[in-house]
């Protein structure tokens, strides 16, 4: 581990919340300016000072980066760890980022219980960073947990009608999930340890600790059968947060209920935490469990992408489209994981950022029409490229990146998944690639339906087009999903070192056959000994 | 029979003292006398605990005392300093409840000097007899307490079933003793535990008497199947009584549930252990489940202390050192947690019996936000979110499950941990998501009162505090259970 | 500096107007003249360019010389186990090539594009400021992407401009968005043109797992050396990539959105669909001709998609009555024609059609766009008729390109076409890969198409231009040739669809191969492969003799003649459009199955959409059915239920959580009546309890 | 000749009966004396083990429990006269306001 700079991460995580309990204290609740105000420059300032992790991020450094290392229980293991690779650099800026363009993006949205709105925005942004620094599993769960409260207060104070129902279905699913992931830490903190009497399991014997990069050093070492276990405790742990295909109906309904920024942060960064937890955890320290999951997982994924899409199609809110639409994408980036080859995972995890990115900007652009109309029916709408032309180019842009057209960050990303998932399973990819077709489809027809055709609704006639600190909020993600489109390289390199040290941990308990060329012998029913014989002569 | 043999025995003694004066007191001063009185009480607690720590400090390793009656070691001064800790606490809350219903102060605040005197004893008990004087003290001042509001129909019903249940299951617990006494022809606890070390565990009837104690013990944890006294009492007990029952009592008994199982019983532990898995996992289902759908907010609670006890026992069936430490911490946090939770119950419970319906809780977050947000804290920490107390204390009580391997019962403990939030976040529900103005609830009025305040502030900052770095305190408990000599 | 080295610009070029012009005019809604000139220095820049850069090439480096100009690495995605098991990096350019097919394609491109830029100038000039801006930025943003599309040096970039031209083509087809048919229209074109995209990845991934490496240079290099190893791998690749050929291209069975983006302005049909990027297919297969040339199969589905579609869109051409329809299946049948030809193996034949094709038919849809602007807006060539006096200019290159697209000599058409036709009889008579006879079929079905192409084109001239005019009084009036800015488009066109076919003359019929420039120019772009070389060189020169040959050359004359003979005796003098009409009637069936374009979009409607929709409205209540269910507490019910009716979705897994929720819910209750309140009651309940542990501890114990 | 076993087997049956009593009985007064059985018959156990091994503890025991039986006793009564004072009843099934 690298501890330079370290006081920099432990800053970018707390300082939200130093914001949090500024407002709490000693902002009037009436003064809704200084509220604001204060708000949106601390969540600015976060992300100011999150910049210099892109920068500072040596990827031929060590494994963990701006780390800091202290004792918080000594007497049972728990350390308090910080520490970063360029794969949570990324996530850390999209946080930031998306952080401070939620809170910004609301000052008009939000009109009551304003203190209490921004107090839990700056705690949330806290539970996330918090959540891709901690190197110690405990210290991990904790800020695993701690975020659920302030995002079930977004949903269930400032949500829509059904709120109540969609807030405690947020917190109860994501909880039950969570709950079983610490039994599954426990059973490997254990096994680290004394074993577990009871059941027979001897343990290594080594010093009590939940710190995840020792863990890494006995993954080989741990048997089979505890693995499959914890790999089940931490899937649903991670499925439901991803969310996998059938734990996905607490989404639509948490998107739907949620404000503007709530979705917004759902869905750029709440759901990453299951995909980062996969990469995080199970793949590195569940290798032989991860290999045997890895068919299910990819079935699931192909079922998510093509049954996201295709209920997505059939929806009449323009939210609740979104919502599905995630569910979607968010297949690609599991397959992609668990295809398990460098293209495989490096697709996935910019699938993270990507989807961030342009989900998050479609849920503000569905935020400032509903604001404007009260009404996300997409039969209320029709012909508003006519009266909103900027509105209708910006989400004509993020239409366009999140089904994957190439110059826009959506491409690159699927294009790599893809090429790492036909490798692994052409089969997969077959069906895989349908999402894309698919995805033209259902957002195309909102783009149709919304935009195009006759001004038909009188409501709509005099509706305004954005206005400048709206522009300002979409402005920097289609900055983004240019960049990410034409120069992806930066990104991948960033995260390279990640990849790779997670494959070789996967890889170290591979068989042969397993190994992607015993995959994809089949293709094209090349019989994989000749191309072994043809091989000598190129 | 030197006279020195007595300084180790001085907090009790003096504690009975301060009882009598109490109750003089309060005679003499009528019903202006419950904020003095309680001051005396508090006082007198305080320098308890200052003679606890005197006379438990030195002491290196367990020493006996009167005839192997009791024995002053850590684990005893732990429970004593918590269970003072909780009296005091509970007695600051009372103060202005009482005088709101016109009773003087003195039989109150003498009772619960006597209850804790009878804890004491369970709590440093060395023998199968001092523990069951201890025990009986406590449970008769507690029986008492509970029927204090003598023109209460609820407060007395209450009290009549937790008496006449209570006095049976003394009796059935008595049974146990005398069955073990008949067997192993001892009552000290050291002894027992040396027998049983050799004994061969086919004895039909030390079998029983072992039983028939744990009995005992899961009805004064008020653990399922022995929990049927609690809604009753706890909704039928003066608010302070309650969040007193529901917190000195159960660390009290769990102090005693240690001694003999983990202690004297130790050697056969897996001769008894299926009984605990099975009452441990009834409970845990029974009271998360039952407390779904409680209107009251203190039957709720009363429900949700079952629910703990559940939980607590968790570190007894692993019967391992983190199991015995992590109930101590958990003691401890539940005690905080708890009080706080009931603070409020008191504070709103002003005209009538308000503030015991959720319904009360409407929009507290917008009439007293301060209020509404510690609320929030001791429902987090009840459900065992982060970064509050209360899940530092299950962490470890499941973890010492997972160590004994006993994955069903810690998957059915956190699986009931999450449907746990179910039931706190509908008082949380009611003060955030609803403004007050549905006609589904009528919101109280949050009554003032300095000194309630204060222990609810000292239960937060309890809470927070050890949520966020309970090194000291697990240090503490870890230090504590030595005394069992646990591997 | 060397101008090759900066082929990179060219698009940028236009990409630059574009931008200028979509975030700066548009926003700002700056005065037409401005907009139009950005535009145009965007594009026309891009032609002198084009051309300046191509020609340096030729004489520094020749035409042997491929150049590729590397800019940066583009998608590096880490490095996969490939096929032969070696590994390979995914390490993706961004990178241009230049070689003699994408030089022509270039030549073409741009200066095409250009014209059409000058024509719209004309064309669009009653649109408000904004659209204007909106629509030249549109236009410059095609000529981007056809431009990385035809440059691009491996299949990702070209796939770029692939989607480029496909989201261009999406914003021009629903440029007049306001009216639902064109946006439809649009929708229409991206999606279908996305299920052939699907193939192309596909396509893609296949080819760097078995090559590793995306380059064509290399692949291509690859493959050629060891034909009979990669024939297998071949056929996948080639097939998908067909299958990404045929959405583009608008070849059965995605052949239906093309008639529909006729919905676009009138220029954009010109130079999207007809000229540009509708024969972006063929120069995808071409440029691919040595993984084509490795798989028989390949080939032959190639050329019969090709053969049936030119016949089968030319039967629809035969009875339209929209001009822009008319022609726009003339279109498909053309592209058939290409396609036909890169399956027999004539890759060069097909884009030498490609050439002239795009000469003409832009020809043609300018001259009916300024025949639509005079009509003012009718499109119906029933309601035409004698504008032959109204606008000669439109009228005479109208006629030349007509000419041109019938195959008449001299003319642009013949000279394309006419190999085209040759090289499949010659496929047929050499048993090309053992598929003779289906390769004689084809060819026939190609002579046919010939004939009706004839027919259904003068069809068009005569009832537009000759005969009275039937479109009313008050209409007569406003008729009038086009401005300047349109006819001088048209002029230049007319007279390349005249002469733009000599550089392709047949010239082994007059024993001078070397006549043919066309075929020397692109001779580098057919890498010799192993076995196939000699095979086609056999086929070429002695399956067929020189006599023969000629007889086919005056055959396919013969069959344009009898088309345009037909066309008069039906569309001309006294008796026009009495004999189809009674033909109408007689063979009413046929007609209407024509006339309905065989009902295939009403198929597609009734199967494929209209399947997709109710399934995902079918999934989509289950889902709903369940989230109500819990708001209702009625899980249970809802589990049931939906194992019954059987409809697989989350219905069960939503309604197992919820029904979890329940059953906590009733236990509840049921626990609560346990409460009786009496003492005695509750001791009970105890002693029941202890007896239970009691009997569960000996059981465990003894 | 009457051994422990006796005394044990008497006890147990007294105990139960206790048991029973305190199961059954609406009357609160009989309860009570139910209850008072239940601790003699464990009193009458203490005794004779302490009898059979000749040990003193059982007996000690034996007082001390005898001690708060009576203690014991006390607050029964007085529940009871607080029970009649609000109900004027001594019969525990009117102890039923609190069901949930």
């Amino acid at each position: 581990m690298d501890f330079q700079f370290g006081w920099l991460l432990n800053l970018i995580c707390y300082l939200p919340l130093a914001g949090a309990l500024l407002i709490m204290l000693f902002v009037n609740k009436e003064n809704s300016r200084g509220i604001k105000t204060t708000a949106t420059v601390v969540a600015g300032l976060d992300f100011v000072i999150s910049i210099p992790l892109w920068f500072l991020y040596r990827p031929d450094g060590a494994e963990f980066q701006f780390a800091s290392q202290a004792d918080w229980i000594p007497s049972v293991g728990v350390q308090y760890i910080f520490g970063i690779d360029g794969f949570a650099v990324l996530l850390i800026l999209l946080t930031t980022l998306l952080g401070f363009i939620a809170i910004y993006s609301s000052f008009t949205a939000i009109a009551e219980r304003q203190k209490e709105y921004y107090i839990s925005l700056l705690l949330l942004q806290t539970g996330m960073l918090g959540v891709f620094c901690s190197l110690d599993f405990i210290l991990f769960y904790v800020f695993w947990e701690v975020m659920l409260v302030p995002m079930y207060f977004l949903i269930g104070v400032w949500g829509g009608p059904r709120r109540l129902y969609a807030a405690i279905k947020f917190f109860l699913y994501t909880l039950f999930g969570s709950v079983l992931m610490l039994v599954g830490i426990l059973a490997l903190y254990f096994y680290n340890a004394d074993g577990l009497a009871a059941i027979g399991l001897k343990g290594l014997g080594n010093i009590p600790t939940f710190s995840i990069q020792h863990l890494y050093t006995i993954a080989p070492q741990i048997p089979p059968d505890l693995q499959f276990w914890v790999f089940l405790a931490f899937f649903v742990g991670f499925a439901i947060k991803v969310p996998m295909f059938p734990f996905h109906t607490w989404l639509p309904d948490a998107h739907v209920e949620a404000p503007t920024a709530g979705s917004v942060i759902l869905a750029a960064v709440l759901l990453k935490m299951g995909t980062y937890g996969f990469v995080r955890f199970s793949l590195p320290l569940l290798p032989d469990a991860t290999l045997k999951a890895v068919g299910w997982i990819g079935v699931l994924s192909i079922i998510a992408i093509v049954y996201g899409a295709l209920v997505a199609m059939a929806q009449k809110d323009m939210k609740k489209l979104v919502a599905y639409s995630s569910v979607s994408h968010m297949g690609f980036i599991t397959l992609g994981l668990f295809a398990l080859n460098t293209a495989g995972l490096r697709g996935g995890i910019l699938q993270m950022l990507n989807h961030g990115i342009s989900t998050g900007a479609l849920f503000l652009l569905v935020g400032l029409v509903y604001e404007r109309r009260h009404n996300r029916m997409i039969a209320e709408y029709g012909g508003l490229a006519k009266v909103m032309p900027l509105y209708a180019t910006f989400f004509l842009v993020m239409t366009m990146s999140s089904i994957g057209l190439p110059t826009l960050n959506g491409f690159i990303g699927e294009f790599t998944i893809l090429i790492g998932v036909f490798n692994h399973s052409w089969v997969w990819a077959l069906f895989a690639a349908s999402g894309i077709v698919l995805g033209a489809a259902y957002m195309l027809w909102l783009y149709q339906r919304v935009f195009f055709g006759e001004l038909s609704n009188e409501k709509n006639k005099d509706l305004k087009d954005l206005n400048l600190r709206e522009q300002w909020t979409l402005i920097p993600l289609v900055i983004i999903a240019f960049w990410i489109g034409l120069y992806p390289k930066p990104f991948f390199d960033r995260m390279a070192p990640t990849v790779d040290r997670v494959l070789a941990r996967v890889e170290a308990v591979m068989p042969e056959s397993e190994t992607v060329a015993g995959h994809v012998a089949a293709l094209a029913s090349l019989p994989a000994d000749e191309t072994a014989g043809e091989h000598g002569e190129y | 029979m030197s006279l020195e043999q007595f300084i180790p025995f001085a907090p009790e003694i003096f504690l009975a003292a301060a009882g009598f004066v109490v109750l003089l007191l309060g005679t003499s001063l009528g019903r202006r006398s419950v904020r003095p009185v309680s001051l005396v009480g508090v006082a007198s607690l305080a320098l308890t605990g200052a003679l606890v720590w005197l006379v438990g400090r030195p002491v290196s390793g367990p020493e006996t005392i009167l005839g192997d009656m009791l024995v002053v070691d850590a684990l005893a001064v732990f429970f004593k300093l918590l269970i003072l800790a909780a009296s005091s606490m509970a007695i600051f809350m009372a103060a202005g409840f009482l005088e709101r219903a016109g009773y003087g102060g003195g039989e109150f605040v003498s009772l619960i000097l006597f209850a804790t005197l009878g804890m004491f004893i369970m709590a440093s008990g060395a023998s199968l007899v001092s523990l069951y004087v201890g025990l009986e003290l406590m449970a008769l001042s507690v029986y008492v307490l509970v029927g204090f509001f003598k023109l209460e129909v609820k407060s007395n019903e209450g009290a009549v079933k937790y008496f006449v249940l209570g006095a049976a299951s003394s009796a059935v617990l008595l049974y146990g003793i005398s069955l073990i006494y008949g067997t192993l022809g001892t009552l000290d606890l050291e002894a027992i535990r040396s027998s049983l070390v050799s004994l061969p565990t086919s004895n039909p009837m030390l079998a029983l008497g072992i039983v028939l104690v744990g009995f005992g013990m899961l009805f004064k944890v008020a653990a399922v199947p022995f929990h049927v006294w609690t809604p009753d009492a706890y909704e039928g007990a003066p608010t302070p009584v309650t969040a007193f029952i529901s917190v000195a009592p159960k660390a009290a008994a769990f102090a005693m549930f240690l001694r003999l199982f983990l202690g004297a019983f130790g050697p056969q532990v897996d001769f008894w252990r299926v009984v605990l898995w099975v009452a441990a996992a009834a409970t845990l289902i029974y009271g998360n489940v039952a407390a779904l759908t409680q209107d009251n907010v203190k039957r709720m609670l009363a429900y949700s202390s079952i629910a703990h006890v559940g939980y607590a026992l968790l570190g007894l069936v692993a019967a391992n050192a983190t199991g015995a430490w992590a109930l101590l911490m958990y003691m401890l946090v539940y005690a905080f947690m708890n009080l706080g939770a009931f603070g409020f119950v008191i504070l709103l419970e002003s005209k009538g019996y308000a503030g015991e319906l959720i319904g009360d809780y409407a929009g507290l977050s917008k009439r007293h936000p301060a209020a509404a947000l510690g609320m929030l804290i001791f429902m987090l920490a009840l459900a065992g979110i982060p970064p509050t107390a209360g899940f530092m204390g299950k962490l470890y009580l499941f973890a010492a499950a997972v160590e004994g391997g006993y994955i069903v019962l810690t998957v059915i403990a956190v699986v009931m941990s999450a449907v746990s939030l179910y039931y706190y976040f509908r008082i949380v529900v009611q003060m955030y998501l609803k403004d007050g103005e549905e006609e589904d609830s009528a919101p109280a009025e949050l009554l003032r009162d300095r000194w309630t305040e204060a222990m609810i502030a000292v239960c937060v900052v309890v809470t927070l505090v050890v949520g966020v770095y309970p090194a000291p305190v697990i240090g503490w408990a870890k230090s504590a259970v030595g005394a069992l000599g646990l591997m | 500096m060397k101008l090759y080295d900066l082929i990179w610009l060219i698009p940028i070029l236009p990409l630059l107007g574009a931008i200028i012009n979509g975030l700066v005019s548009n926003r700002l809604g700056l005065s037409k003249p401005v907009t139009n000139t950005v535009a145009l220095l965007g594009s026309g820049l891009a032609w002198i360019l084009g051309w300046a850069a191509i020609v340096q090439w030729v004489l520094e480096l020749g035409i042997h010389h491929t150049h590729v100009v590397r800019l940066f690495t583009w998608i590096n995605g880490g490095s996969l186990r490939i096929l032969d098991g070696s590994l390979a990096d995914v390490n993706i350019a961004a990178s241009f090539q230049l070689d003699s097919v994408s030089a022509l394609m270039v030549a073409f491109v741009t200066f095409v594009g250009f014209l059409i830029h000058v024509y719209s100038v004309g064309y669009m000039h009653d649109e408000s400021d904004r659209a204007y801006a909106r629509y030249f930025s549109y236009l410059n943003l095609f000529m981007f992407s056809m431009l990385v599309l035809v440059l691009g040096s491996n299949l990702v970039v070209l796939f770029v401009g692939w989607e480029g031209v496909g989201l261009c083509s999406y914003l021009l087809i629903g440029f007049y968005f306001e009216k639902d048919w064109c946006a439809a229209a649009g929708m229409k074109a991206f999606i279908v043109n996305r299920i052939g995209d699907w193939g192309f990845l596909l396509a893609i991934f296949a080819t760097f797992m078995v090559f590793g490496t995306l380059e064509f240079t290399e692949f291509f290099a690859t493959a050629a050396a060891h034909p009979e190893h990669y024939a297998t791998a071949a056929t996948v690749i080639g097939l998908l990539l067909f299958v990404g050929a045929i959405g583009k291209s608008a070849q059965i069975p995605l052949f239906v959105w093309l008639p529909d983006a006729m919905a676009g302005p009138t220029p954009v049909s010109a130079l999207i669909h007809a000229a540009t990027m509708v024969t972006a297919g063929v120069y995808m297969v071409v440029r691919c001709n040595v993984i084509f040339r490795l798989s028989p199969t390949a080939m032959l589905v190639v050329a019969i998609v090709g053969g049936v579609t030119a016949i089968v869109a030319a039967t629809i051409g035969l009875v339209q009555n929209d001009i822009k329809k008319v022609l726009a299946y003339s279109t498909v049948s053309q592209l058939g024609y290409m396609f036909l030809g890169a399956g027999v193996g004539a890759f060069v034949a097909a884009i030498f059609h490609v050439l002239t094709h795009a000469f003409f038919k832009a020809c043609l849809f300018l001259g009916s766009g300024s025949v639509i602007h005079a009509c003012s807006g009718e499109q119906d060539i029933r309601k035409m008729g004698g504008l032959k006096r109204y606008m000669p200019t439109t009228y005479w290159t109208f006629l030349a390109a007509t000419l041109a697209i019938s195959g008449i000599p001299i003319f642009a058409g013949f000279f394309s076409k006419d190999e085209i036709l040759a090289k499949a009889f010659e496929a047929g008579a050499g048993g090309l890969n053992g598929f003779g006879s289906t390769y004689y079929l084809l060819w026939f079905l190609g002579l046919a198409g010939a004939v009706l192409t004839a027919f259904y084109m003068f069809r068009l001239v005569f009832a537009t231009f000759h005969g009275e005019f039937r479109g009313g009084e008050e209409a007569e009036h406003h008729l009038h040739e086009s401005p300047r800015t349109m006819t001088m488009p048209l002029v230049v066109l007319g007279v390349l669809s005249i002469f733009g076919g000599l550089v392709g003359i047949p010239g082994h019929l007059f024993g001078h191969p070397e006549w043919n420039l066309i075929e020397g120019f692109l001779e580098p772009v057919m890498l010799p492969i192993g076995h196939a070389a000699e095979e086609a060189a056999h086929v070429s020169h002695h399956a067929v003799s020189l006599g023969l040959e000629w007889g086919l050359v005056f055959l396919s004359v013969a069959a344009a003649g009898l088309g345009i003979w037909v066309a008069n005796r039906f569309y001309m003098g006294a008796t026009a459009f009495a004999r189809p009409q009674r033909l109408a009637e007689r063979f009413s069936l046929v007609y209407k199955l024509l006339l309905n374009k065989y009902w295939v979009d009403e198929i597609y409607g009734a199967t494929v959409i209209a399947g997709t929709l109710k399934l995902s409205r079918l999934l989509w209540e289950g889902d709903a059915r369940v989230v109500d269910g819990a708001v209702n507490g009625t899980a249970l019910a809802t589990v049931g239920s939906s194992f019954i009716s059987g409809i697989f979705d989350l219905r069960v897994v939503d309604g197992l959580v919820n029904l979890v929720g329940t059953s906590y819910d009733q236990a509840s209750r049921q626990f609560r009546r346990l409460q009786v309140g009496f003492t005695q009651g509750y001791a009970m309940v105890m002693v029941f309890g202890a007896a239970v542990l009691l009997g569960i501890f000996y059981l465990a114990k003894f | 000749m009457i051994t422990a076993t006796h005394y044990v087997a008497l006890s147990l049956i007294l105990f139960c009966l206790g048991l029973v009593g305190v199961m059954v009985r609406r009357n609160f007064i009989t309860v009570l004396m139910s209850l008072e059985l239940m601790f003699n018959a464990v009193n009458l156990n203490l005794i004779a083990f302490s009898f059979r091994l000749g040990d003193l503890e059982g007996q000690v025991l034996a007082i001390f429990v005898i001690t708060i039986a009576a203690a014991e006793a006390a607050i029964g009564l007085g529940l009871i006269i607080a029970l009649v004072r609000l109900k004027d009843t001594v019969a525990l099934d009117e102890a039923d306001v609190m069901r949930s």
